[in-house]
C-alpha cells in the first residue's frame, strides 16, 4: 500500500508526463494522443517506482529494460525520460521536427533510454522475449517489460511470442496490455476483440493478472509485485484503461488514436490534469 | 490538388456499387486509406481483420477463389514487407485475382518515419513473378489506373501516396496498364518517372526548357510489365536517361530503365530516387531532398547528361 | 448395424489410402510419410464420408471446401483424390515429378480437387477463413474444413486467423488439428509444447472437441455432433494421432517425417498395414 | 577433408569453432535447424542454440531481441522464409534497429528442388539487396563458405549468407583467401566475362572450359558478395574485356544481373551485356539439374549468352 504522500507524488509526476507529452505534440500540430494517456501512470510506476535503471549510463547491462512494442506510444515515454534524466527535456520541443533526434515511434538508436526500436506493431514482444533470454542466460536477474497494445495484440507474431516465453519459463518477462478497448479504425470489441486477455495467456500457459484500473498506482504496483512472487512463468498484467486518458472530450473515444489538438483543448486539458 | 488515396476511396467504392464481388480487406486502418465510405455503404462487401495483415492476405486469398475481387487495403510497408511471404506464396504463386491497395507509399508517411514509409515496396513486387505494379501520378490516372487494376484477371499491386498532389491530366483521359505515358515530348534527354515525383519532373521539364534543352517525359505508371518498347525508343532515339522515383534506386523504376539499357549495349542511365538509405520523420519535400530529389537537381543532372558535364 | 458396416467399410478404405499413399511416396522415393498416416483415418472419414463433393465435378461451387494447411503432407491428400476419381490413379506414380499435377505442395492450379496451394505453414488457415467468410455472404451451403498440424500453431499467423473466424462467428469453418506430438525438429513438447491446444482454441472463441484420431467412430461421430450444434462459433477438433500410424518402425519417430521407405522398408510397411485388417 | 563434405555441415563446424571462441555467439533457428545442420550443436551449447518453432517472424523479432543483449545471434531456416516470411522484421527489427544479426537462407532457388515452388527462392538476394545497411553474400563451395562465415562474424550490421546446404563442387582449397566485397577473378580470360554467384560460379567455370575449346577466353569473376558489389571489378572486366554476361541460380529481376545492370549503365560502359538468371518465374519441383536446365541456368546457356555478346560486339 503506498503512502499518501507516495500517492500524491507520483500523481503528480503522471500530470508531469502527460503535459509534456500534450504540449510536444501541440507543438507538431499532430500526434498520438490517445494511446499514450492511456498509459501515463504505467510508465510513471515503473520508471519512479519499480525498474532498476541509471539515467546517467543509459547502456548499463544490468539495467531493466522496457520495450513500448506500441512504438506509436513514444512521446510520453520520451517525456518521461526527459523527466528522469536521460536527456534535456528542452529536446521534448522538436518531437517530430526535421532532422529530430526524437521520431514518432521509439528508436533505440536516436534516443538515450530506448530500449528497443518499434513501429510495425507485433514486433516488440518478441524482442522482449529475445532480451529476457539473454538475461537468463547470463544469469542477470534484471526484469525486462513490455508495454504491448490491445489492438497490437490481434499480430500473430504477439503470440508466437507468447508461447515461446511461456516454453523458456520466462519469470522475469513483465507484459502489460494497454486494454483501452480502442484501436484506429473502431472500438478492439468491433474490430476484432480479443478480451478476455487473461484467459488467452493462461491458455498459453501465462501468469496473468487482471487490473480492474489501469490507472491506479496501488493497483499497477500491487500487480507487480504479484507478478514478482510467482514463479516459473511470465506474466502478463491487463491494465483496464481509458484511451486519452484526462484529455477531455477526447477519453474513450478511438477517434483519439491520432488528431490535433486545438490550443482550447490543450489548455483544457492542462488544467484538467 | 487531391491526394490518391482519395482517387482510391473515390473510386473504389463506384466499382462496388457497379459490382457485388469487389470487396476490401481493412487492415484497422481504413480511416486513412479512404475506405470507410465504402465500409459504410456497402457493409456486405467489406471485412476488417484488424491488425493481421499476414491474415489479411490468406483472407483475401481465400476470396478470391471463390469468385471475389478483393482489395486489401493498408500502408504500402506492410502491404509490401508484412504480407510479402503471403503475397508471393497465396497470391502470385496460384496467380489468384487479389489487389493490393496502399496508401502512404514512398516517403509519404513522412512524420511516422522510416517504419511506415516504403521506399522498397515495389521492389519487392517487381521480383514476385505473376505481379502487375501501378504507381499513378495524379487523381485521374489514379482512378483509371484502379478501374483497370479491378478488370485485370491477376494481382496487382497499387501504389498510392498520403498527400494531395497537383493534377497532370484530364478527367477523360484514359490508362492502360503497360503503356507508358509520354508527358512531354522532347528529343534531348530522357525523364521517365512514376508517383507523386511527376510534378518535380515537370518542374523539371520546364527548367530545362528554359535552358534550351527539351526533355521527353514519360509517366511509367505501369513499373511492371514494364513497357520496354518506351524505354527502347528512349535510349536509341536520345541515349541519355533519368529516372526518377520515391523508392530506393536499388530494385525499382531505375534499375528496370537500367537491365534495358544494358541489355542493349548502350546509352547512359542515371538513377534519382532514395539513395539506398533509411527514412526518418521530417516534411516530405524535404525527405526527398536529403536524398537528392528537386526539380532543380533532376534539371541539372539531365543537362550534365546532355553537355558531358558531371 | 449399419453403422457398424459404415465403420467396418471405412476402416477399410483407411487401410487402402495408407497403401497407396506409401505406394505414392515410395514410388517418388520423396514426400512426407509421417503426417500423411497419422491424418489418414480423417481424411478417409473426411473424403469417403463427411464432405459432399462432385469428384467429375471438381469446382462445384456448393461443394465442402478442404484445406490442407499443412500442406507437406500431400500423399494422402492425392491419395483420397485418386481414389474419389478426381484425376486417374497413374497419376499418382508422378508425385513431385517434372511436369507433373502433383507437386511437392498442393497445387490448386495443376491438381483437380486442391481448393487452394499451401506450403508455407499457418496460411491455409487464413485462406480457410476467407472462404468461409465468402460463402457465408453467398449463402452458399459450403463448409470449409482445414486440417493443420500441432507444430503449424506455432504460427502467429494461425491464432491471427482464429481471432477473425472467431470475430465472424464462421460456424460454417471446422478446422482439424492433427494433434500428433512430433515436429521436424522433434518433440513439440521439445520444441515448442502446444499445451492444452483445445483450451487455447476456447480462449479464442471456438467450440473445441477432443477425440482419438485414429477412432472411425469417434471421427463419425464428432463431425455428427458438430452438423447438429447450432451456436455461431467455429469449430475446432483436436485430434490426438501417433505419427507414422501403421506401420510399427514409423511410429513415433521423427526421422520419418520426410522420408521414402526403401524397398525392404516398404514391403514390411504395406505388411504391417494389411495385417491391421485382421 | 572439405572434399566430402555437405555445406551444411561444413557450416555447422564452422560455427561450433567459433562458438567455443566466442561466448556471445547464439544461434536461433525456426524448426529447420536440422536441416540447415545447426540443431546438432545443441549438444555442445544446450543454452545457446535456441528453437523457436514454426514461427519465424518469431524468431528473427527474438534474434533481434538478443543482440540488443550483446548477443551475437545467428538466425536460419529455407531462403524462401528468412527473405520473405521476415521481410518486416528483418528490414525493421534488424537493420533499421542497427542490431548486429545474422541470417542464413539455404535451399537458394534451384537446390530446393523437391519441395517445389513454395519453397524455391528466386528472389530472396533481391529483397535482401534492397535493405540499406545489409551485407548479402553467396559462397560457392565448402571451403569458401567456411572463410564466408568467419568474415560474416567479424563484420558489424546484418549480413544475409544464402547457402547451399547440399554438397557442392569444389572450387577453393581450405584456408584460400576471402575478402567481403572483392571478387575474385577466377580465369584470366580478356575475350568476355562471366560474372556469377554460389551455385552458377561452377557452371560459370564449365562454360568457361567450353568456349576455351573454341579459342575464347572467359574471365570468370565469383561475386561472392552481391552487396556492396565490386563496382570496380565490374568497370575492369568492362574495359579490358567488352563483354558481360552475369549468371545466377534467381530471378533476373533485382538480383546480381541487375545490380551489374546498374553499374554499366550508369557509367555508360556500353558492352554487351546479358543476363542469365530465371525469367521472372516461379520454381516447381525436379532435380537441381534437371531445374537448371528447365530455367536455363546451365555452362551452354552461359556460353550462348556470351556467343551472343560477342556477335554484337561484331556488329556495333
Amino acid at each position: 500500500m503506498l503512502t499518501e504522500e507516495r500517492r500524491a507524488f507520483l500523481t503528480q509526476r503522471a500530470r508531469q508526463a502527460r503535459a509534456l507529452t500534450l504540449e510536444a505534440i501541440y507543438r507538431v500540430g499532430r500526434g498520438h494522443i490517445g494511446g499514450t494517456m492511456s498509459i501515463a501512470e504505467l510508465l510513471i510506476a515503473l520508471y519512479d517506482d519499480v525498474m532498476r535503471v541509471d539515467p546517467s549510463n543509459p547502456s548499463w547491462p544490468e539495467r531493466d529494460r522496457l520495450v513500448v512494442s506500441k512504438g506509436h506510444a513514444a512521446p510520453i515515454v520520451y517525456a518521461v525520460l526527459a523527466m528522469k534524466g536521460y536527456f534535456d527535456p528542452k529536446l521534448l520541443d522538436t518531437l517530430n521536427a526535421n532532422g529530430t533526434t526524437l521520431p514518432s515511434h521509439c528508436d533505440m538508436r536516436k534516443v538515450p533510454g530506448i530500449d528497443m526500436t518499434a513501429g510495425s506493431l507485433g514486433q516488440g514482444l518478441s524482442a522482449a522475449v529475445g532480451m529476457a533470454l539473454a538475461n537468463q542466460m547470463d544469469h542477470r536477474d534484471s526484469y525486462v517489460y513490455a508495454i504491448v497494445g490491445d489492438g497490437e495484440s490481434q499480430e500473430g507474431q504477439v503470440w508466437e511470442a507468447v508461447m515461446l516465453a511461456a516454453q523458456r519459463k520466462l519469470e522475469h518477462l513483465i507484459v502489460f496490455v494497454d486494454d483501452n478497448g480502442c484501436q484506429v479504425d473502431g472500438f478492439t470489441g468491433d474490430i476484432l476483440n480479443m478480451r478476455p486477455f487473461d484467459q488467452k495467456y493462461r491458455a498459453f500457459g501465462w501468469h496473468a493478472i487482471y487490473v480492474e484500473d489501469g490507472h491506479s498506482f496501488d493497483q499497477i504496483l500491487d500487480a507487480i509485485h504479484q507478478a514478482k512472487q510467482t514463479p516459473d512463468r511470465p506474466h502478463a498484467i491487463i491494465l483496464n484503461t481509458v484511451k486519452a486518458k484526462h484529455v477531455p472530450g477526447a477519453e474513450n473515444t478511438y477517434q483519439s488514436h491520432c488528431f490535433s489538438l486545438t490550443r482550447e483543448q490543450l489548455d483544457n486539458s492542462l488544467r484538467n490534469l | 490538388m487531391k491526394a490518391l488515396r482519395d482517387a482510391f476511396g473515390d473510386e473504389i467504392l463506384a466499382l462496388g456499387r457497379e459490382n457485388p464481388n469487389v470487396y476490401v480487406v481493412d487492415c484497422d486502418i481504413g480511416k486513412s486509406c479512404k475506405t470507410l465510405e465504402f465500409a459504410r455503404q456497402l457493409p456486405q462487401q467489406h471485412l476488417n481483420v484488424g491488425i493481421a495483415e499476414q491474415n489479411a492476405a490468406g483472407v483475401s486469398a481465400g476470396l478470391a477463389t471463390c469468385g471475389k475481387i478483393p482489395f486489401v487495403s493498408t500502408y504500402a510497408a506492410f502491404g509490401s514487407m508484412r504480407m510479402c511471404e503471403q503475397i508471393r506464396q497465396e497470391i502470385c504463386y496460384p496467380r489468384l485475382n487479389v489487389k493490393i491497395a496502399c496508401s502512404h507509399g514512398g516517403l509519404t508517411p513522412a512524420n511516422d518515419g522510416a517504419s511506415h514509409q516504403a521506399i522498397e515496396d515495389y521492389g519487392i513486387m517487381r521480383t514476385l513473378p505473376n505481379m502487375t505494379i501501378l504507381v499513378p501520378c495524379d487523381y485521374y490516372s489514379c482512378r483509371s489506373l484502379i478501374r483497370a487494376a479491378c478488370q485485370w484477371d491477376g494481382p496487382v499491386y497499387l501504389r498510392f501516396t498520403r498527400d494531395p498532389v497537383p493534377f497532370i491530366y484530364r478527367e477523360s483521359d484514359q490508362f492502360e496498364i503497360g503503356r507508358a505515358r509520354t508527358v512531354r515530348e522532347g528529343g534531348d534527354v530522357a525523364i521517365i518517372a512514376a508517383g507523386a515525383v511527376m510534378s518535380l519532373a515537370l518542374q523539371a521539364c520546364d527548367l530545362l526548357h528554359s535552358q534550351g534543352i527539351e526533355a521527353r517525359l514519360l509517366d511509367m505508371h505501369t513499373v511492371k510489365p514494364l513497357d520496354t518498347a518506351a524505354v527502347t525508343a528512349a535510349i536509341q532515339e536520345i541515349g541519355r536517361v533519368v529516372t526518377v522515383e520515391d523508392h530506393n534506386i536499388i530494385n525499382g523504376i531505375g534499375s528496370a530503365v537500367c537491365e534495358v539499357a544494358a541489355g542493349l549495349g548502350r546509352g547512359v542511365v542515371k538513377r534519382m530516387g532514395v539513395q539506398d538509405q533509411f527514412g526518418e520523420s521530417g516534411p516530405y519535400f524535404d525527405l526527398l531532398e536529403k536524398n537528392g530529389v528537386t526539380a532543380q537537381s533532376i534539371a541539372d543532372t539531365a543537362r550534365s547528361l546532355v553537355t558531358g558535364e558531371n | 448395424m449399419l453403422q457398424n458396416n459404415k465403420v467396418l467399410s471405412l476402416e477399410e478404405t483407411a487401410i487402402a489410402l495408407r497403401k497407396t499413399l506409401l505406394t505414392t511416396i515410395y514410388k517418388a522415393q520423396s514426400g512426407h510419410p509421417g503426417g500423411s498416416l497419422s491424418s489418414a483415418d480423417l481424411m478417409t472419414v473426411l473424403y469417403f464420408d463427411e464432405l459432399r463433393l462432385r469428384p467429375h465435378q471438381p469446382k462445384w461451387p456448393e461443394r465442402d471446401r478442404f484445406v490442407l494447411s499443412k500442406g507437406h503432407v500431400c500423399p494422402v491428400l492425392y491419395a483420397c483424390l485418386a481414389m474419389r476419381d478426381f484425376f486417374p490413379m497413374e497419376e499418382l506414380d508422378h508425385l513431385r515429378k517434372f511436369g507433373s499435377i502433383l507437386q511437392g505442395h498442393p497445387d490448386m492450379k495443376r491438381t483437380p480437387g486442391v481448393d487452394i496451394s499451401t506450403g508455407s505453414l499457418g496460411q491455409g488457415v487464413s485462406c480457410a477463413v476467407g472462404m468461409a467468410i465468402a460463402n457465408r455472404r453467398d449463402q452458399n451451403p459450403g463448409r470449409v474444413f482445414c486440417l493443420l498440424g500441432d507444430g503449424e500453431t506455432n504460427e502467429g499467423q494461425v491464432w491471427e486467423a482464429a481471432e477473425t473466424a472467431s470475430k465472424y462467428q464462421l460456424d460454417n469453418l471446422i478446422l482439424l488439428v492433427d494433434h500428433n506430438g512430433l515436429q521436424n525438429d522433434g518433440t513439440c513438447q521439445d520444441i515448442m509444447p502446444p499445451r492444452d491446444l483445445a483450451e487455447k482454441f476456447r480462449a479464442f472463441g471456438f467450440q473445441t472437441y477432443q477425440i482419438d484420431g485414429h477412432s472411425i467412430p469417434a471421427i463419425l461421430d464428432v463431425f455428427e455432433r458438430i452438423r447438429a450444434h447450432q451456436g455461431g462459433q467455429p469449430y475446432a477438433v483436436i485430434a490426438k494421432t501417433v505419427k507414422g500410424r501403421g506401420v510399427s518402425f514409423m511410429e513415433n519417430v521423427v526421422a520419418w517425417h520426410g522420408q521414402a521407405p526403401n524397398e525392404q522398408e516398404y514391403l514390411q510397411a504395406i505388411q504391417e498395414i494389411e495385417e491391421g485388417l485382421s | 577433408m572439405l572434399d566430402n563434405m555437405d555445406m551444411k555441415t561444413a557450416l555447422g563446424e564452422t560455427l561450433a569453432e567459433e562458438m567455443r571462441k566466442n561466448s556471445s555467439l547464439v544461434l536461433v533457428g525456426a524448426d529447420l535447424m536440422g536441416a540447415n545442420g545447426t540443431w546438432p550443436l545443441h549438444g555442445e551449447f544446450p543454452d545457446r542454440v535456441i528453437n523457436v518453432g514454426i514461427a519465424e517472424a518469431n524468431m528473427v523479432g527474438v534474434a533481434a531481441g538478443l543482440a540488443a543483449c550483446g548477443k551475437l545471434p545467428v538466425c536460419d531456416t529455407f531462403a524462401a522464409f528468412m527473405a520473405r516470411r521476415d521481410y518486416d522484421q528483418v528490414f525493421i527489427s534488424v537493420a533499421y534497429a542497427g542490431l548486429n544479426v545474422k541470417l542464413i537462407g539455404s535451399d537458394p532457388g534451384v537446390a530446393a528442388e523437391m519441395n517445389g515452388g513454395t519453397h524455391m527462392s528466386f528472389e530472396d538476394v533481391a529483397l535482401m539487396r534492397t535493405i540499406p545497411t545489409m551485407t548479402v553474400v553467396e559462397p560457392c563451395d565448402c571451403a569458401q563458405l567456411r572463410q564466408a562465415v568467419k568474415a560474416m562474424l567479424e563484420v558489424k550490421g546484418p549480413v544475409y549468407l544464402r547457402l547451399y546446404r547440399k554438397k557442392p563442387h569444389k572450387i577453393y582449397e581450405d584456408g584460400c583467401r576471402f575478402s567481403l566485397g572483392r571478387a575474385d577473378c577466377l580465369t584470366q580470360g580478356r575475350d568476355a566475362t562471366v560474372i556469377a554467384a554460389g551455385m552458377m560460379v561452377w557452371n560459370a567455370l564449365q562454360a568457361a572450359e567450353q568456349l576455351n575449346q573454341e579459342g575464347i577466353h572467359l574471365r570468370v569473376l565469383n561475386m561472392h558478395t552481391i552487396k556492396p558489389l565490386d563496382k570496380a571489378a565490374i568497370i575492369l572486366a568492362a574495359q579490358e574485356t567488352g563483354a558481360i554476361v552475369t549468371a545466377e541460380n534467381a530471378n533476373y529481376f533485382n538480383g546480381l544481373g541487375s545490380a551489374v545492370a546498374e553499374v554499366i549503365a550508369e557509367n555508360s560502359l556500353s558492352v554487351p551485356f546479358q543476363r542469365v538468371g530465371v525469367r521472372d518465374q516461379f520454381g516447381e519441383v525436379g532435380g537441381t539439374s534437371y531445374l537448371m536446365e528447365r530455367f536455363q541456368l546451365t555452362a551452354s546457356d552461359i556460353a550462348q549468352a556470351v556467343k551472343s555478346c560477342l556477335k554484337r560486339r561484331q556488329i556495333h
